[in-house]
């Protein structure tokens, strides 16, 4: 099996790697570029534990071979906060008590981020929509809904 | 046709194992900056017992939150905490907790009554003050008491244990006291049947929860609108489906969980009440959080459509069946 | 994962120089949601692995001289955020709206979804209620074919081991048509479709209808058209009467279609609600487009 | 309300770990990584209820980077773990008793070589009747699935006259009700990694029962519990599925022999399949009003599937029996309950221990009388419902902290407002 080169921009940052082409996108975060806030919980797109954004979208990264970001820009929740200041939804998590466990916690962020880079102003409804493909199991979603809204008014 | 209906459900939930004993332990111990240690063993699965077991020793001893560090759950560390479960940590670790801030603050107690020369009694430990009920001008700041305490050679530390006051459950009959304390809550929930298509969407719950004292509100609102949509999914989508021992739908996309697009809108009410054996007060919430919405969902299901179901979760199939519509061709 | 050789051709004719060179050895990727979940699985190990994800040139929707022409790159969510489909053909800005999550929309793409005529797969269902072609091209040419044609063989489908699925196309629908889908499933997102049912409508200016496509989805293996209702809908008036009139015909349809299938008592019932929801959405778009009689 | 005016207690106070989390620096058991660590990996059966008669490793054992198999015949310590009864093996000795047991573990250097290896194991087996229903598992000529009974637990709990007190009822309901199996469905699958350090076997472990893994593993070690720390690390969820011992003492077996970290994460495929589940209840009830709307009697017969192994469905029954009349003073009280070993995946914690099957049925039957008597439900609650000074089945008088009237009469005055 051939080595490939991969080049992407991971959080704002140029990097490029030489490796296996058989691993998944989330191997190659979680064990390369130890960006281990990328978690897998089911290995088949549904749980959303394990999304990053691609140029901006929410994508599932268990379900993208490594090889596939090559020349995107991708932000895992290592990029979100910028010179050590959190990212309003970072903040708004933590007051709303919008996470108990936490390991669906940066995927949803990132959702939640996504969405509101598209739609700063988005209603109920398109949160839920938005979020729908990040599952929890603690919250009921509800303080996490409550925490995107506290985002907006910000 | 859509057809709504409400129905309510309540339970009651005994705190801790079951006519057994269950207890749990704490070390503390204030360093001489006011900085704490706590130690406990209770796991923190994300429930939150690590920030309640804070906040208690906090209250306890008169600091505020940010000063204490738990330490929780490393068995080289920390003391038996028990299990995880059974919403026992709160009652029981919490109870521990309490018992070995109250320890370190004993001694605390007898330097600062040296120091500001009133009775013991008579001390009140609060935001990082020591002064006398009987006259504020008698106080000193926790520094001050901690310098004391190293003048004199005295280490603020303490351990606590406690075990519910339970009794072995009667062989035959089960009697005995299989709980020290019970919380209790009612559910009250609506949901829309859509009768073409068995389809069932739960609109609103609200969950009214008696948890003796709310530790923290926020934390007791998570676990209540978690325990309802954890219920929702018990009510009307959950079940492992096996065959010959094989498990056939072990995974998320074949065994649904409800989703951000599923949850109703959650109403919660926190319900205190008068107690003594619990810390300050406080009983446990995380499974009674569940348990009355499901029983509510179920009977409002059955107010919207006008029959009975005898098996959860109802599907829509079911709902059709119910109303009479699936006869065999 | 097994081991496999990677390509990640940047154009189409690369791509199917690669398909031609390791023919029948090598497993076309897109969007991915389906063949890596088989690849980390083990369960699917071919030697070589052809991304085609970077073809920037089958990625779009435009529509050329009646003709909607859609890139086989073209992701869920471009086709959700496409202004023209969102207005003139809501039967498949319906089917990709609903499409599992915004991260497998994001992913997704429609030629994946055609290609792997998954039984709950939704576009194909919309897609073939629009008549829709698809458009196959290998190394040695083109080919196209009619989508009912190319779920018609035995095999999965009729691609070839050396072929891509570049583009599907349909006629755009005209002022005198609607088309709607509904998708019934088990819980409102990341949910596999129950029943799938895609319709276009066309009515003349006496309100009757001229022209009827209804397909179901995820009762057969493939999405089927159902020529009984079309027959009974076909010179009707377009009203809440007439379709109210054929919704035991869809029961009845259903049930001849999967007899014996334990699901068949839910779906032949079920069907009834979602024929009625589906309707309800062409009269409602009738009625705005000024036409209601 | 209580009349004490607290400093820290009542605050929403923001989180201790909700910093680390945010920034998703929390690290979960699968995010650590030691160096020169192995991987590990489960070799499972595939039938529900067998004796083995041969099992080969041999080719496993010759793939590149394997470490070391494991089965039954290497743990230098006891082979039975559980949480209430010690029933299940750590790696199968005598029988297979469900899809899924443990029959070998494995140690390689990658994840991958690890799955080429646990492809390459063999097993021949002697099948034996399976059990799947409770019905059958009750049968006198049924195969036994641990020792002479496949009954598992069985309880009793009577107070006052029951059958004397239905014959004064106005109204009588009986209903049976059924709830199904279900999964906890915590969004991390269980993990672990064991080494040791400094001598002591230390296990950082995704846990809810810190203290019982300890036990077990040091059980499975043959050491002193004093030579064994776990380590519980950010935990993804549990609702009781992470109560049993999941990875903990395959990874210490393996760091044991191989002398290096070992790692185990399960698929969530693994971690659903192996997990204890919830257990699936028949309850059939009977109770009794007069026509005011007094409950005066009920009787409940309960059965439950525990599944292979007990777990905790000691608690579950116990606690089910005592809950299932509901917070309500019930003066004569008959319950029975049985469960049931199977050849069905385990049984065990899940948030409630039995109470949410229970009260399904104790409030379909209040919501039935109420019907029947043509009462409003929270009403009828209120008129039954546990105070001060009430007495419950067991004997027990509830002397403070009752506040379920307090419950119904703020649910339904919000519901009023919201709905």
């Amino acid at each position: 099996m051939e080595k490939i080169k991969i080049a992407f921009n991971l959080n704002d940052q140029d990097v490029s790697i030489e490796t296996m082409p058989n691993k998944r996108l989330l191997d190659m975060l979680r064990e390369d570029f130890n960006c281990t806030s990328v978690k897998e919980g089911c290995g088949e797109g549904e749980c959303g534990a394990c999304t990053v954004l691609r140029n901006g979208e929410p994508v599932t990264s268990c379900t993208m071979l490594a090889g596939q970001v090559q020349g995107e820009r991708l932000l895992t929740l290592e990029g979100l906060s910028k010179n050590g200041e959190l990212d309003i939804l970072q903040k708004t998590f933590m007051e709303a008590g919008a996470v108990q466990c936490g390991f669906c916690t940066p995927g949803m962020i990132l959702s939640a981020k996504a969405l509101l880079m598209k739609n700063p102003h988005p209603s109920r409804d398109e949160i839920r929509r938005a979020l729908s493909g990040n599952l929890c199991r603690c919250t009921g979603y509800t303080k996490i809904f409550k925490a995107v809204e506290m985002a907006i008014e910000e | 046709m859509k057809k709504r209906g409400k129905g309510v459900g309540s339970m009651w939930y005994g705190i801790g194992n079951t006519g057994l004993p269950n207890p749990a332990a704490a070390f503390i111990e204030v360093l001489s900056d006011t900085s704490v240690n706590l130690m406990v063993g209770c796991a923190d699965i994300g429930q939150g017992s690590t920030t309640v077991m804070a906040q208690i020793a906090a209250e306890e001893l008169g600091l505020s939150y940010e000063n204490i560090h738990v330490i929780s759950a490393d068995t080289m560390v920390t003391p038996e905490g028990g299990a995880s479960s059974a919403s026992r940590q709160t009652f029981i670790s919490g109870n521990a907790t309490k018992l070995a801030a109250r320890q370190a603050k004993a001694t605390l107690t007898e330097v600062a009554a040296g120091f500001l020369n009133v009775p013991g009694e008579e001390l009140i430990f609060r935001n990082g003050e020591i002064f006398s009920s009987n006259d504020n001008s008698k106080k000193m700041t926790y520094r001050e008491l901690m310098a004391e305490m190293k003048k004199h050679g005295r280490l603020a530390v303490g351990a606590g244990a406690y075990n519910p006051k339970t009794t072995y459950l009667h062989p035959e009959t089960m009697a005995g006291i299989p709980y020290e304390v019970y919380s209790y809550a009612t559910t009250i929930a609506e949901v829309e049947v859509d009768t073409e298509t068995g389809e069932i969407e739960v609109l609103k719950v609200v969950s009214a929860h008696d948890v003796g004292l709310s530790v923290n509100d926020t934390m007791v609102e998570g676990q209540i609108e978690g325990g309802v949509v954890m219920g929702e999914g018990f009510a009307v989508f959950e079940k492992i489906e096996c065959s010959n021992g094989v498990i056939k739908n072990p995974i998320f996309s074949k065994y649904l969980i409800p989703t951000a697009m599923d949850v109703p809108d959650i109403y919660s009410v926190v319900v205190e009440c008068e107690g003594e054996c619990g810390p300050y007060g406080a009983k446990g919430v995380g499974e009674p959080a569940l348990i009355p919405s499901i029983p509510a969902i179920a009977a409002a299901v059955e107010d919207a459509i006008g029959v009975r179901f005898c098996c959860l979760p109802i599907t829509p199939t079911d709902v059709l069946r119910e109303l009479g519509k699936l006869k065999t061709q | 994962m097994k081991e496999f050789s990677f390509f990640s051709p940047g154009t189409l004719d690369e791509a199917l120089t690669l398909m031609n060179q390791y023919k029948g050895k090598a497993s076309v990727i897109a969007g991915g949601t389906d063949i890596v979940l088989e690849l980390n699985d083990r369960s699917h190990h071919p030697d070589y692995i052809v991304d085609i994800s970077k073809i920037k040139e089958l990625r779009y929707v435009k529509v050329v001289d009646g003709i909607v022409r859609i890139g086989a790159l073209s992701t869920f969510t471009d086709l959700e955020n496409d202004p023209y489909l969102r207005d003139h053909v809501k039967s498949l800005y319906s089917a990709c709206y609903y499409v599992g999550s915004p991260q497998i929309r994001n992913l997704g793409t429609i030629g994946g979804n055609v290609v792997n005529a998954s039984v709950a797969g939704d576009t194909p269902t919309a897609f073939i209620s629009l008549d829709a072609t698809v458009v196959l091209r290998s190394a040695a040419g083109k080919r196209e074919m009619k989508l009912t044609d190319f779920y018609g063989g035995p095999g999965k489908t009729e691609l070839e081991k050396d072929e891509l699925l570049t583009e599907i196309y349909f006629e755009a629908p005209t002022e005198q048509m609607a088309t709607a889908y509904t998708k019934l499933g088990k819980r409102k997102a990341l949910v596999i479709v129950v029943i799938g049912l895609a319709v276009l409508l066309e009515k003349d200016c006496n309100n009757i209808c001229s022209k009827a496509q209804v397909v179901i989805g995820a009762v057969a293996r493939y999405p089927q058209r159902l020529p009984l209702i079309e027959h009974y809908l076909v010179g009707k008036p377009v009203t809440k009467e007439t379709f109210d009139g054929c919704r035991d015909l869809f029961s009845q349809t259903v049930y001849e279609m999967i007899p014996t299938r334990a699901s068949v008592g839910y779906k032949k019932e079920s069907v009834k609600g979602v024929a009625s929801k589906t309707f309800d959405s062409i009269l409602s778009d009738f009625s705005l487009c000024g036409v209601e009689e | 309300m209580s009349d004490r005016d607290f400093s820290v207690l009542g605050q929403s106070v923001i989180r201790k770990d909700a910093l680390s989390k945010v920034l998703g620096e929390a690290k979960f058991a699968a995010d650590y990584k030691f160096e020169g660590m192995l991987y590990g990996g489960v070799f499972r059966s595939t039938v529900p209820h067998a004796l083995i008669k041969h099992f080969d490793a041999s080719k496993a054992l010759a793939l590149p980077g394997v470490a070391c198999v494991l089965t039954a015949k290497d743990i230098p310590g006891k082979n039975r773990t559980g949480i209430i009864i010690k029933d299940e093996p750590c790696l199968v000795d005598d029988k297979v008793r469900r899809v899924g047991d443990a029959i070998a573990i494995v140690a390689a250097d990658t994840p991958e070589q690890v799955n080429e290896a646990l492809d390459l194991m063999e097993v021949e087996y002697e099948l034996l009747e399976p059990i799947f229903t409770v019905e059958r598992a009750l049968e006198e000529d049924s195969p036994k699935i641990h020792g002479a009974t496949n009954v598992h637990a069985k309880k009793h709990l009577e107070c006052g006259d029951v059958d004397a007190a239905f014959a004064k009822c106005d109204v009588i309901v009986e209903h049976t009700y059924n709830t199904s199996m279900l999964t906890h469905m915590f969004i991390e699958p269980d993990a672990g990694i064991a080494r040791y350090e400094d001598k002591i076997m230390t296990v950082y472990c995704s846990t809810q029962n810190p203290h019982y893994d300890r036990a077990d593993v040091a059980g499975v070690l043959g050491l002193p519990n004093n030579q064994v720390r776990i380590v519980q690390v950010t935990t993804g969820g549990g609702f009781g599925g992470k109560l049993d011992i999941s990875v903990q003492c395959h990874i210490a077996l393996l760091s044991h022999f191989t002398g290096k970290p070992v790692k185990m994460v399960r698929s969530r495929k693994e971690s659903t399949n192996v997990s204890a589940k919830r257990h699936p209840m028949t309850m059939k009830a009977k109770t009794g009003a007069t026509k005011d709307g007094k409950i005066q009697a009920v009787e409940v017969y309960m059965t439950g599937d525990t599944g292979a192994y007990a777990s905790y469905g000691p608690a579950v029954i116990t606690r089910a029996v005592v809950h299932c009349m509901g917070p309500y003073e019930v003066p004569n009280v008959r319950v029975d309950a049985v469960f049931t070993y199977t050849n069905n995946p385990m049984a065990g914690a899940f948030r409630g221990f039995g109470v949410p099957q229970v009260a399904y049925c104790h409030e379909g039957q209040m919501n039935a009388i109420a019907k029947e008597l043509n009462m409003d439900p929270i009403e009828l609650r209120l008129l039954n419902a546990h105070k001060i000074g009430t007495t419950i089945a067991t004997g027990q008088v509830l002397e403070e902290s009752v506040g379920f009237k307090e419950t119904l009469i703020q649910a339904a005055a919000k519901a009023k407002e919201v709905m």
